[in-house]
């Protein structure tokens, strides 16, 4: 769950990190508005889910009202990385000395937390850890470990802050370090921190991501306004339905319906069809222990799609059930209708119930499954797979 | 023979009065595990299927002698569950839930490393060894004693893989469902070092994923081990740097992507797979 | 810094440990009103910083408001070890099952903190330890770890708890202990934690001491309207006036007054006053380098104190500094002058420092030390000892 | 030879910028101990007694090799900066301070547990090891070379033991002020235990007192020391159960009354002594 720079900031005022006065806006007018009263040249800031927003044109530099509505024009028309801006924020613009660069992530391979810092902030830190390594300090932590003041005076001092301010800047490592625990981060950065000329540190932008399965312990999120949300960028229609069905749900390119059970063959699958000659006409995850209804749900969106020639099926049960996939199915097709091929296999628990399942509705309603190709265990998933690259080419398409 | 779970392994259920806990414990001893009693707190003194539930591990692996446990408690629960286990004295847990909060994860690892312990999860489908115990929710119709172990991220590909070797006869000794969370209690690197101990097991096949981090680890042992380690990676034509279900298969840098990982694992020693059918052509190939 | 029961209460309800609903009189008037109102027996409890109250007599149970009345009389005018009763706290009466203990505590000498619980609370817990050890269960902890759900619902199954309860139990426990760490506490206990007829736990009592020395960093305390007090009996009117001074002071029986540097050398030179066959008439401790003006108070003190035959005065200067205490006698000399005889020792860091001063302080004013018998480090402190036990007898006195 | 601290040991001062850090410097140096450099946060750069100052410990070792530190500052800094010297290496603190919080106290033993670094205090008077180092704020004309050890809670009491020792010759080897406070960063028996391993040291006197809890952890080493321990316990007098200026001075339920307290150590082989003036004469006795 990323935050907006604005929600991030306000977790920062939280923990003592120094930021600008600020100011969100969510129209040209509202900027208008508040600039017109600030009477300082401003930094109109897009407010988006992704980085490089600064290369993608999303800062501007407005030195009154007028220009920052022409500039706001722009950038609520901008899309940054596939995201919308939905948002601007208006701060004084500053004079700025130097940029630092401070953050806290997770080294998952090490099961570590880490504390990075650097003297070249503002710039793409990534490229930075790439070319000049030497300029990029790592402290790893344990979970369990707090920073003590004399770890973060080292840090303040190896990346160069000037005498005067390092125990200032320690104060904010050992924030920001807190407030990675306290919230359950995935990632903080403060990326400027920014040395203005008047000797000042602040930070000048805030880039926040929470552990979205940890959420549920901080209730004081939702206080501050801040709500749960995915990381992600623009979706098309059909993959805003599947959100707001819980299914996660990615539109690919090809023709092939996949219809995987779980999230590893529903990536492994995909690989599968391309190296058959095939192409995924989108990404799937049946979650685990998917309900009858959400079964029938996928593939819903699967059938739906025009793009979609063939649907390959696939469920070998294990939390899921296969006599609830089944179920899932059957109601799929009595309530909709299946208007294109599938071909499927099922086996995994409860294979049985999920056979006999399909066969009592076969016998009851044959003409639902005149466009399904059913296979059990005896049949590799490979087959299905290139029986369905094969359908797909009978079926034209493109 | 067998790594982490067989048939003289003293099983107990964490949640063992939950839906999922009472279904899976069923499931378990109807395959033959050798399931000893469960927890649940505040429910000590009920049984499910006649086996005898407790209030905590302490009590559960005194009256019992359980050494493993496999969890089915909600997320939330599963650090606390965990970290009791292993000071109890389990030195095995299998962690069937998902969405464990990564930070509690982060603590677990910590108490496990402390205390001697191996955890897999969340988020697994478990660990089967075939004819032995079936620890988890995998389905045993896949499964069948044999000589190649398989250690997986994800459930669905553990089944394929066991129903893949079991169907052209090598079968498995255990079947290790890593987990598809994003931090793990276990690593790629030290499940194939328990296989490269296990007489039994004369190949290893390695099924990673786009996004994970564990795999780069298994790299670091492959080139000094005696048993061939096949790999397969999921995620090769996946699109990089989106979202795709697993919080763990999000491209994280230039690191972990799919292709990459496969070229490291090759360079390693292991011998690439690209579809299940290649497994068998492979064992063939180096006279497993 | 002992809390009395009712602040530890308020500290219980806010760590969600179950308290009754309670009010706090000041008077034996104030106590009929509330009682009157609440129209259900009552227990009284007496306020006091000490335990043992129960077998003083300091709780009561009331059926009505005039009952309640005249034992608050009683309440109002006991003393229980020393210490008035400040005010009286009304609960409902209980209807009590079973009384159990739960306390955390600090064991110094292995450096651990100690969960302490036992099925048998109520009574006097180290009575019961004493002489059933097997009926008290402990936990060591670092001070560094949580106590968990399961590690507490051991303890409440030992204990006895219901099975029902047992949940309930751990939590009270589990927060105790919480409130343990965050308070940083010396001593947190339940005594009793009740079972009541209706199925219900409850603390029925609350004693909480905290560590004087980081009250400074629980600022929640003063907001609370808990304030920073020491734990201590009824003082006398020198205690007082030294503990107003900020001088830890007692007063004793005999009539050789203390003047020692140190704590160490105050406990130990009473020790070697009885040896040779004297009384002390105090304990005193100038604290760790005392300013002038405080030695001058020193002295007020027992100069003031009519039982007082002999001072008796040793300065090693360590922290404290000889030219400092040297600065300090003459002061109380010229202010206020000395009407026994003083025999002292003085050395130690700036020794020579002190000796000038006294010497020229005896040149301009030789009346002020006509009582003084001064000696160095070439006199063994026994030898000075021996000497305000000879003086004290010349003098006369108790 | 000594114990702790002898004239090669590298001896920097925490605080060393405040008023006191700024005098006992000066007193320190003075003495002639080894005093290369000190800290105080946000000040390095600057000198204090012509010795540099530097913002962190880290830098101060990597810079003078300091081995040893003596820490001057307001107690509610302290635990940090203990920590901090431990974690960066130094292997025996002097906490001068006095009034540290005890939970604070808890933390630092378990760092120097964990590093293997021996602390003292908080509220001592120091170590001095006569002719070679003063640590921490000891008047230095009671001390005399010599060849008795001393170890006492109070600074006052370790003065009058040395101010005998000398006065009667046998001068002493080391001088340890275990602290006032009632958690203290070391125990009896651990710096019994570092004389025993001293050959200059032929004797040991060590001073409890009412009220700790240090003292009964003595009796467990004395039986098996061959360096005879003379003991002396103040407070045997004292109202039991009334607050006596040290927090440590209180008694402690049954435990820890002076008279119990010197009982159990002659219990153990230790000598009572009752004034200062029994030192001397004991040790004639036992030949030293």
């Amino acid at each position: 769950m990323r935050l907006y720079e604005y929600e991030g900031k306000q977790l920062f005022e939280k923990f003592k990190i120094p930021v600008s006065a600020r100011r969100l806006a969510k129209s040209p007018d509202e900027v208008f508005k508040i600039v017109e009263k600030m009477k300082e040249p401003v930094v109109l800031k897009a407010q988006v889910l992704s980085g490089g927003r600064g290369k993608a044109g999303g800062i501007k530099i407005a030195e009154g009202a007028n220009e920052a509505r022409t500039y706001a024009d722009e950038l609520f028309k901008l899309t940054i990385k596939g995201y919308p801006v939905d948002a601007i924020l208006i701060e004084p613009k500053l004079d700025i000395k130097q940029e630092y660069y401070i953050g806290v992530t997770i080294d998952r391979a090490n099961y570590k937390l880490v504390l990075i810092a650097s003297g070249e902030g503002g710039v793409d830190i990534e490229e930075t850890a790439e070319k000049h390594p030497d300029k990029i300090f790592k402290l790893p932590l344990d979970i369990s470990e707090d920073v003590y003041t004399f770890d973060a005076l080292l840090i303040a001092k190896k990346i160069g802050l000037p005498q005067e301010l390092i125990k200032e800047g320690a104060a904010i490592i050992i924030s920001l370090y807190n407030m990675f625990r306290k919230y359950d981060a995935k990632l903080v950065e403060i990326n400027p921190l920014v040395l203005t000329a008047d000797g000042k540190l602040l930070a000048a932008d805030a880039r926040v991501s929470l552990d979205d399965d940890a959420v549920f312990r901080h209730p004081e999120l939702q206080e501050m306004g801040i709500e749960s949300r995915h990381e992600e960028g623009e979706m098309t229609p059909r993959e805003k339905q599947a959100q707001d069905w819980g299914i996660p749900y990615l539109d690919l390119d090809g023709n092939i319906g996949m219809f995987p059970g779980g999230a590893g063959f529903g990536i492994m699958g995909n690989d599968f069809i391309h190296h058959y000659g095939g192409q995924p006409a989108n990404f799937m995850d049946s979650g685990g222990g998917p309900s009858p209804e959400r079964i029938a749900k996928m593939l819903v969106l699967l059938d739906q799609k025009p793009e979609v020639k063939v649907i390959f099926g696939a469920r070998f049960g294990g939390i899921s059930r296969c006599d609830d996939f089944a179920k899932g199915v059957i109601m799929f097709l009595k309530d909709h209708g299946l208007s294109k091929p599938l071909v499927m296999r099922m086996t995994g628990n409860m294979w049985q119930e999920g056979v006999r399942m399909f066969e009592e509705a076969k016998e009851a309603n044959p003409e639902l499954f005149e466009h399904i190709e059913f296979h059990g265990i005896e049949t590799p998933i490979e087959e299905i797979s290139k029986r369905a690259v094969e359908l797909a080419s009978l079926e034209g398409g493109n | 023979m067998a790594i982490l779970v067989d048939k003289s392994s003293k099983v107990m259920v964490q949640g063992m009065t939950g839906g999922a806990g009472k279904f899976h414990t069923a499931r378990m001893l109807t395959y033959g595990t050798n399931i000893v009693g469960g927890t649940s707190p505040g429910k000590g003194g009920q049984e499910v299927e006649g086996k005898p539930v407790f209030d905590t591990v302490v009590e559960c692996v005194e009256n019992t002698g359980a050494d493993v446990s496999a969890i089915f408690l909600p997320a939330r629960f599963v650090m606390e569950a965990a970290i009791e286990a292993i000071r109890a004295g389990v030195k095995f847990l299998v962690i069937v839930p998902e969405h464990i909060p990564i930070h509690d994860m982060l603590h677990v690892r910590r108490e496990a490393v402390a205390h001697g312990a191996t955890v897999i999860g969340g988020n697994t489908a478990g660990v089967m060894t075939p004819g032995e115990a079936n620890l988890g929710i995998m389905p045993d119709i896949a499964f069948k004693p044999g000589r190649v172990g398989t250690v997986s991220r994800s459930g669905s590909i553990t089944y394929y893989v066991a129903d893949t070797l079991t169907r052209t006869g090598y079968g498995e000794t255990t079947c290790v469902g890593l987990g598809g969370d994003p931090v793990l209690g276990s690593t790629f690197d030290e499940i194939l070092l328990k296989f490269e101990d296990d007489p039994k097991t004369k190949a290893v096949v390695m099924c990673g994923e786009i996004g994970g981090v564990y795999e780069e680890r298994a790299c670091n042992v492959i080139p000094d081990m005696k048993t061939p380690v096949l790999a397969m990676i999921g995620g090769i034509y996946a699109p990089p740097g989106k979202r795709m279900g697993h919080a763990g298969a999000i491209v994280e840098g230039k690191m972990g992507t799919a292709k990459e990982k496969l070229e490291m694992l090759a360079d390693a020693g292991a011998h690439p797979c690209k579809t299940f059918l290649d497994i068998p052509e492979t064992l063939k190939k180096l006279g497993v």
